[in-house]
């Protein structure tokens, strides 16, 4: 987790802390890497649904080794399970569920987030960069509410959330929620609102190692 | 826990309020979900813009909607068959409107409007008075119209089997709009002649996958329009 | 049958004659009415599959009385059966299989075509006509080959063939081929071909009761 | 007598000619029709458009096709992966040239393209460097980019059963672009793990209807990608 070990939240917490704001009931997409870390951290008494966009509403678990099925498996290639309840569907169906407005919440990773919500998280714009975009800008436009799920600052201390990106964009106003390891934030018309900080993380330190302006709910 | 089973037809159509759009599953009988229109009829809202492909038969399910003055609208590719008698009626008095759809439009447009994209070029109608007003455009050297996705406040759904995630199997040719209904519509609710347990479903097999259903009313005997149609019965029972 | 009743082929006839040219393998959709005849005279060997799109293909021939079943109907809203080998699917896939140009063949009504292939088939354009257009207009802009199958003149004489269509249209340039009680014709770009003339059938009579310029294949 | 079944995988793929566009489905390995490709391979059509989601693992399958020079151009959404060597070294080299497209939009993109729609509005990439150069246009107020359908020359598809009038059932998540892609391409050739006899696939579930498919060649035990990705092989076996 780089030079932010030792402060704030580790990868696990932020992961929990997410998952306790998700509601009983809802359908969630998890972005490869980080994000996929949610699923361990449900509340007990909880039913969300989990969707993969190449074709699986219900994913589970992940398998023991011997059960490891190459033609199931999650958008970061992964194996998983199927819950009963779950079904499979064809690529143009799945984005049914997630342009059409279908699924609740996605949890994304995020190169930067700048305070109107706009996401840059696909392409760092490096000209000797191989461009990949999976479906990440579906998911920006369609789903209801978008998480942004990511350490606060790069690994050499630059920060993440920004006054506006200079990465090329996902999608253009489109986060809700920020979660980090220093604090939860929340993406307004009026401004980035710091929901909750993580213990020994205070007001001004978030400031220092943020790109944009902050306001406190009051 | 979800659970989107609930115990009666009144129930499952409760929400449906007064000036909504309606989308309403079924090509003539087959698929047609009268129990939830009947539950429609005793609820009573007005004003409603209807989207079928027909406009139902006899004094029954969708007609005895029609006839009871609850539908302001039809959006529908075919409203006259047999046994259709209340809605030419009502349409050659004025009295209810018609916006006529041609049938793969139609149920292109349902999909589409659940799918997020509001608008698509078709083939289907150029140089036809269906396609008089619309904005026309050449791709390949061919002319196409431009047509938009079809959203709804509510879609009623008959299927075959349901579970309580409210994943779908339908029955044969029962399944026609069902399935594309379930994702046009912000709220589907189903009446399902089965209710299974989680786990029932062979995840392979489902046609219409929960997330697009919101409500599941278990009737294990669907009435059958023919036969109704035959006893000429009314809705409500005389 | 109307006022040509006793000349030339009848409904079976003409059934008959459209279904020997119907090739092994072909993907058909048989309209409501007269078109629905055809599926009981393909000829033995070929192996033709039926389309209906409410969403059956391969439908088999009707059932017997005690096997009806109200939710297996065509398009016509009659009860039909499912071949060895058929599948059931939802509306947009249905007419994917209709508008993509993957059918084959559609056999339709007709109240009036033209010279030019312009087919009426849906309204009588009259004020106090309910219209309704069903499945027609994706049909003859999406299916490879479109058929008429229809008397030659209407039931008080009046051609049904014609110059140009006063009926609204169903769709423009759209037919291929034209199968009356009198005659097989090919529409094309050149003009109307009479392929074949029904027996006791002649060239001059069949212009007389057409309202479009008629040519003999040389 | 329609009969799809073929005897070969070279026999399966023995049309597809120079410059052509050819869909293959997968998502990764899942689903991906490595014993298709690799008779493609043998095959050696050249110039070849390939719509894929991925550009291929390792030096097999995809990976292989375009390492073997037959690949001009890719169409895909995910161009990179762990195991994705061939292609970042020959797009870096500027001797491969990438379209790339949001999944989602491929997705439709592809099944548009079989459903006789030419052109389409989405809102996905609205506002990002994807939408440059294209058309958008407000609906409601906010704004979507057109995209155009997409047909393909030849569709090659994994399934796990078949019939003789090509009706098809995936496995899990193998089942992801397969559909579309039978129903975009003008010719679909698909490999399935196992063909049976017709009338053995229920008509209510599968996915595939033959109508969308031109031939399947049974290949009983296709390999695992995986498996030869770790053992490290290439295509052409060396």
């Amino acid at each position: 987790m780089g030079i932010n070990e030792n402060k704030g939240w580790n990868r696990d917490q932020i992961a929990a802390r997410i998952a306790a704001d998700i509601p009983d009931g809802a359908y969630v997409n998890l972005g490869i890497g980080l994000p996929e870390l949610v699923a361990n951290y449900i509340p007990q008494g909880r039913e969300v649904i989990f969707h993969t966009e190449n074709g699986l509403l219900g994913v589970g678990p992940s398998p023991v080794k011997e059960e490891e099925d190459d033609e199931l498996i999650n958008a970061g290639k992964k194996p998983v399970t199927a819950i009963p309840g779950a079904c499979f569907f064809h690529h143009a169906d799945s984005f049914t569920m997630v342009r059409g407005g279908h699924i609740d919440i996605c949890v994304l990773g995020a190169f930067q987030v700048s305070r109107e919500g706009d996401l840059a998280n696909w392409s760092t714009g490096e000209p000797d960069a191989i461009p990949a975009v999976g479906g990440a800008m579906d998911l920006v436009q369609g789903v209801k509410t978008i998480i942004v799920f990511t350490q606060h600052t790069t690994r050499s201390g630059e920060p993440k959330i920004v006054e506006s990106c200079n990465y090329p964009l996902t999608g253009k106003g489109v986060v809700s929620h920020i979660y980090t390891d220093y604090a939860v934030i929340d993406v307004k018309n009026e401004g980035l609102f710091v929901r909750e900080m993580a213990p020994g993380i205070d007001f001004e330190f978030l400031k220092s190692c943020t790109g944009a302006e902050l306001k406190l709910y009051e | 826990m979800i659970n989107k089973i609930v115990g009666t037809a009144k129930e499952a159509v409760a929400e449906i309020f007064d000036g909504s759009t309606v989308m309403i599953s079924g090509f003539g009988e087959a698929g047609s979900p009268i129990e939830l229109i009947h539950a429609l009829i005793d609820h009573g809202a007005r004003n409603l813009t209807i989207v079928s492909n027909n406009t139902g038969n006899g004094h029954i399910g969708l007609a005895a909607l029609i006839e009871n003055k609850q539908v302001r609208k039809m959006i529908c590719s075919f409203p006259r068959t047999a046994n259709s008698v209340v809605f030419p009626e009502l349409y050659r008095r004025g009295e209810i409107e018609l916006e006529l759809v041609p049938q793969g439009t139609l149920a292109e447009r349902i999909r589409v409007g659940g799918a997020g994209i509001p608008a698509f070029y078709t083939p289907t109608s150029v140089n036809t008075p269906l396609a008089e007003g619309k904005e026309t455009r050449i791709f390949n050297g061919n002319p196409y119209v431009m047509e938009y996705g079809l959203k709804a406040d509510f879609a009623l759904v008959k299927c075959k089997i349901a579970d309580r995630y409210g994943n779908l199997l339908y029955n044969k040719t029962a399944r026609n709009f069902g399935p594309v209904m379930c994702m046009g519509a912000r709220r589907s609710i189903v009446q399902a002649s089965r209710v299974v347990e989680l786990g029932m479903l062979d995840p392979e097999t489902v046609v219409t996958p929960g997330i697009f259903v919101d409500k599941v009313v278990e009737i294990s005997n669907p009435l059958s329009e023919n036969q109704l149609i035959k006893e000429n019965r009314r809705y409500p029972w005389a």
